[in-house]
């Protein structure tokens, strides 16, 4: 009974960092704008948090460059245990439009393993939150 | 049959489990109402009781440079210190202690969380955790002497250090909150001071040091840091209303109980409002607005009360 | 009117101004070749009123560097190109006529290669901090495979396969 | 509490307040910031490197996607830029095309930075009455241009899709709302209290400063420096559509606030006044590959200030040197002066006052901290507070 009751809350309270690795930074005002009005995610219980210690989802954008990818992969370090990767936008996923600017590590999974793949330039906010929602329903399962 | 019923005084009613499961409603009430008046759609009922759990399933990390112990008895204390308060509050059953001077031990309970905060953010070894921690004992000056006041403006009236004697008083008269609006509203607005509610949340301004002392906490830490805030928001809301406005001790347990819940709730509800239509002042702001307004008008309400206990 | 912005400079320095063209009325192209640019350079944003410095353009063209100067100023834009040998790319800083310069001149030397002398503050800009010393992204001879592998630790996939 | 003068204070690269990733660090004395130190290139890709390796039409998705909110700008100074080199004769009505899609990204750019600055000093009901209202823009966008964000309405030599009757009908109601939701936050929204306490005199920079360090945009004529590409350097429909260049002589964040809101009411006026008289005619012209050898210095106003694309073809179909030089790398500078003398608690709103977007202007310099410039990453910054502890 416990098993599924910490997996209930779990799904009902998916708090969120958000981290730009080098995005356009369309996708990052996509996810704020998810927030608003508008697209309220906060009747999902999402809650967009400051610092990753407090947060179990990180909302990567921005296809990876050189001098960001350590700091994605401490931040991803310093999310406590059971932690998700949503990467949000093409070039969190594959690097879009920078493939082969010399700058550029094509797509997030290239430093941190990554759950939820939301294509788009930018993805529309409904597209971010269909695909967390597709991140809860994974959590279901697992 | 005496002990049994403290144990169940303690433990089930006005005690622990009601504290718990009211304050995370309250918790609901206030993201619901300031959502609202930001006119989205808001949690539902149940999302502080999900937080919660979550939190308690997470991982609980404690930084290796931070020092263990403290690091750990930060948020029991806190959580301590606020739940023993409700031994002298009277909510809708009689107090079970009320001896003259509660008063007192009331006002020192609810200051233990600050310094316990302060401890957290600073044995966790973290720049916006240290900045946190200052500023947390910084507010702690700017509002603590206006509450005090505050408080004790219907003790002079009432005559007497105890909050049940208090009660009493309101009984056969009608509110204080009538005799003495100035000390009502310097109340509150210490309260809203004392919360850490915006426009004084200046130890966790997220913007600013991401989370304040509560930084690098996480797992279960951090769940009962939420809880101690969430059970403040009960525990000062009756407050208030017992030494404002009438407490809740009526002829029949409904009443009482009713008007518990309505007098609590309009509290959080203004106190929502509040966070809804204001920003965030800086410290030497609040600090300056705490000396230059609330101590002059807390004073002046003295002042009123002793010429109305002279002519009376 | 931009003819007489050509006499003004003509006469003000003969032989150094060379291409100088204006396709539109806003707009002044030229280049010197050799002499002191720094003293065109004050006379063109105190004297003719060409005070904004937009920006400081490096550009390999195969054969030799240069450092296009973009001032805007009196609704024209004029844009005042420096030829630099490819050999010992040198140039000189112009942060105590426009402190905002600063910041082209670090990317210049960081991007192209071309060494500023007494910059103020010489550290790395843009490009991260384990980035190969020797290395100049920006010219024509550079490419990605030249990145030692160590550099992005295995990480790059090998988007080209 | 005695000195603490060398303390450095980390922000970054990850912090709520900051939308784009970036690394400040500030000396620090108690509250007091003493001196600020700003590194960046988080997120520099390497896009001019990569223009020249891409054919001009490839070039243009590339530029589009150097930053999220001005996207638009950035394409149209560019195709601008190429048809300038090309002699191209562009058809009068895609340049009325571009400049309604223009002011409408400043509307929407504007609102977003409205909300965001609001959020920094706390004030979260205003961050979302301004970004719900800002959904009115990104709906006419889309309806304009097809998309919300990176809207790729730019062709060289033209626009890609035309604006119909009643489209425009459709836009000219939407920006009536706007402007009456618009003066509702010039009257309501800034006067409020908290917020005008949090705003007035901070982050103050004087007009002289202002112009040595070339600032542009909102934060130069927050400060008195009327400095406009869009007036001295007309370019699309700008030259046939009055308006007038808002300015304020406050000097501080709450000067640029109110340039701002004015621009986004200006804005509406340019739009109305564009639709009105839209030109009839062709979209677009056929442009031919290969573009004649020369260099053209193209300008552009964005919502953040004076975007410069420089660019030197060679003949061939590829350019040879894409130049970027984005508004916030020449609000880099300004930032410095500002933030000195402020407190921890003012970083936000005077970091949020330029309007920073560090995408564009990947190219942030380094400014040298006054007292040790060691460079210290997330470890030794730790490691660093905690010896200053213990022999505190």
């Amino acid at each position: 009974m416990l098993k599924n009751l910490i997996k209930w809350a779990r799904i009902k309270s998916p708090w969120a960092v958000h981290f730009n690795s080098g995005s356009c930074n369309g996708c990052d005002i996509e996810i704020v704008s998810a927030l608003t009005p508008r697209f309220d995610v906060e009747r999902f219980g999402i809650v967009l948090k400051g610092t990753p210690r407090h947060a179990d989802v990180m909302l990567a954008t921005g296809a990876v460059n050189h001098h960001s990818k350590s700091r994605l992969k401490r931040v991803y370090d310093q999310m406590p245990e059971p932690k998700f990767v949503v990467a949000v936008g093409s070039c969190a996923c594959s690097g879009c439009v920078f493939r082969g600017c010399y700058n550029i590590l094509q797509g997030i999974d290239s430093v941190v393993p990554v759950d939820v793949y939301i294509p788009g330039c930018p993805p529309r906010p409904d597209a971010i939150i269909d695909g967390v929602v597709k991140l809860l329903k994974k959590i279901q399962e697992t | 049959m005496n002990e049994l019923y403290k144990i169940f005084y303690l433990l089930i009613f006005p005690g622990f489990a009601f504290l718990v499961v009211y304050g995370l409603l309250l918790e609901w009430a206030d993201r619901k109402i300031v959502a609202r008046l930001q006119n989205r759609v808001g949690p539902p009922w149940f999302q502080p009781f999900a937080d919660f759990i979550k939190l308690f399933a997470k991982e609980d990390i404690t930084s290796e440079k931070a020092d263990r112990f403290m690091f750990a008895a930060a948020p029991i204390i806190a959580l301590a210190a606020v739940l023993t308060t409700v031994i002298f509050l009277p909510l809708t059953v009689p107090a079970l202690f009320s001896f003259e001077g509660d008063v007192v031990v009331l006002a020192y309970l609810l200051t233990v969380p600050t310094f316990a905060i302060f401890l957290g953010g600073w044995y966790s070894v973290n720049y916006f955790a240290s900045v946190g921690a200052m500023r947390a004992t910084l507010l702690l000056f700017s509002y603590e002497v206006p509450l005090l006041m505050s408080l004790l403006g219907p003790a002079i009236l009432a005559g007497s250090w105890s909050v049940s004697s208090i009660l009493a008083f309101q009984a056969n008269h009608d509110w204080i909150a009538v005799y003495q609006p100035i000390g009502f509203i310097v109340a509150l607005v210490a309260l809203v001071g004392k919360l850490e509610r915006i426009p004084f949340d200046i130890p966790e301004a997220e913007t600013e040091i991401v989370d304040g002392p509560f930084c690098e906490y996480t797992g279960r830490k951090l769940a009962i840091f939420r809880l101690m805030f969430d059970i403040e928001l009960v525990i000062v809301a009756s407050l208030i209303s017992l030494f404002y406005l009438g407490g809740f001790s009526y002829g029949n347990i409904f009443l009482s109980a009713l008007m518990f819940f309505v007098k609590t709730f309009a509290v959080v509800a203004l106190v929502a409002a509040v966070k809804a239509s204001f920003g965030r002042i800086r410290i030497d702001q609040m600090i300056g607005f705490c000396w230059k307004y609330l101590v002059p008008a807390a004073v002046l309400q003295y002042l009123l009360i002793a010429a109305a206990k002279i002519w009376m | 009117m931009n003819e007489d912005i050509q006499a003004k400079l003509g006469t003000k320095f003969p032989g150094i101004i060379a291409e100088f063209k204006s396709p539109r009325k806003a707009r002044i192209y030229f280049r010197l070749n050799g002499g002191q640019f720094k003293d065109v350079l004050a006379y063109l944003m105190k004297d003719l009123g060409y005070s904004h410095l937009s920006t400081i353009t490096a550009i390999d063209n195969g054969t030799a560097f240069e450092a296009v100067y973009n001032l805007f100023g009196k609704n024209t834009g004029v844009s005042m190109g420096v030829k630099i040998d490819r050999g010992d790319p040198h140039i000189e800083t112009i942060t105590d006529i426009v402190p905002g310069a600063l910041v082209y001149e670090r990317e210049i030397q960081e991007m192209m290669g071309i060494k500023v002398d007494n910059i103020p503050d010489g550290r790395r800009l843009i490009i991260p901090e384990n980035w190969p010393q020797d290395q100049y992204p920006l010219r024509k001879d550079w490419n990605i495979s030249m990145l030692p592998e160590s550099f992005n630790d295995g990480l790059l996939r090998k988007w080209r396969e | 509490m005695h000195h603490t003068g060398d303390i450095t204070f980390p922000v970054g690269p990850q912090h709520p307040a900051l939308k784009e990733p970036e690394f400040f660090s500030f000396d620090v004395d108690g509250e007091k910031v003493v001196s600020a130190d700003i590194r960046l290139g988080y997120s520099h890709r390497g896009i001019e490197k990569g223009c020249e390796e891409r054919t001009y039409i490839q070039a243009l998705y590339l530029v589009e996607r150097i930053c999220g909110i001005c996207s638009h700008s950035h394409a149209t100074v560019f195709c601008q830029g190429v048809e300038e080199l090309m002699g191209l004769e562009v058809p009068k009505r895609s340049l009325y095309i571009r400049t309604i899609v223009g002011e409408l990204e400043r509307i929407h750019s504007h609102l977003l930075w409205f909300g965001v600055a609001a959020h920094e000093v706390g004030y979260d009901t205003m961050f979302m009455y301004s970004w719900r209202d800002r959904e009115i823009v990104m709906d006419l966008l889309e309806l304009a241009t097809g998309n919300r964000v990176n809207y790729s309405i730019n062709t060289i030599g033209g626009v890609r899709r035309d604006l119909t009757k009643d489209q425009g009908q459709i836009l000219k109601e939407g920006i009536g709302e706007i402007e009456k939701k618009v003066l509702y936050y010039m009257n309501v929204g800034i006067q409020e209290k908290t917020f005008m306490m949090r705003v007035k005199d901070v982050g103050v920079i004087s007009k002289e400063v202002t112009e040595k360090l070339a600032a542009c945009g909102p934060t130069a004529r927050g400060s008195g420096v009327p400095l406009d590409a869009r007036r001295d350097d007309p370019y699309a429909a700008y030259g046939e559509i009055p308006f007038e260049v808002v300015t304020s002589d406050k000097c501080d964040v709450l000067g640029r606030t109110l340039v701002r809101i004015g621009e986004v009411l200006e804005s509406c006026k340019i739009i109305k006044y564009a639709i009105d008289n839209l030109p009839e005619g062709p979209i677009a012209v056929k442009a031919p590959r290969k573009v004649p050898e020369g260099e053209v210095f193209a300008r552009y106003e964005t919502p953040r200030g004076e975007l410069v694309h420089y660019i030197k073809s060679n003949g061939t179909e590829k350019p040879e040197r894409v130049k970027v030089r984005a508004p916030s790398l020449g609000n880099v500078m300004p930032v410095k002066y500002m933030l000195e003398g402020y407190n921890i608690a003012d970083i936000p709103i005077i970091l949020a006052a330029i309007d920073p977007c560090f995408s564009c202007a990947d190219r942030m310099v380094r400014i040298e901290g006054t007292r040790n410039n060691r460079e210290m990453n997330w470890q030794q910054l730790r490691a660093y507070g905690i010896n200053w502890y213990k022999n505190k």
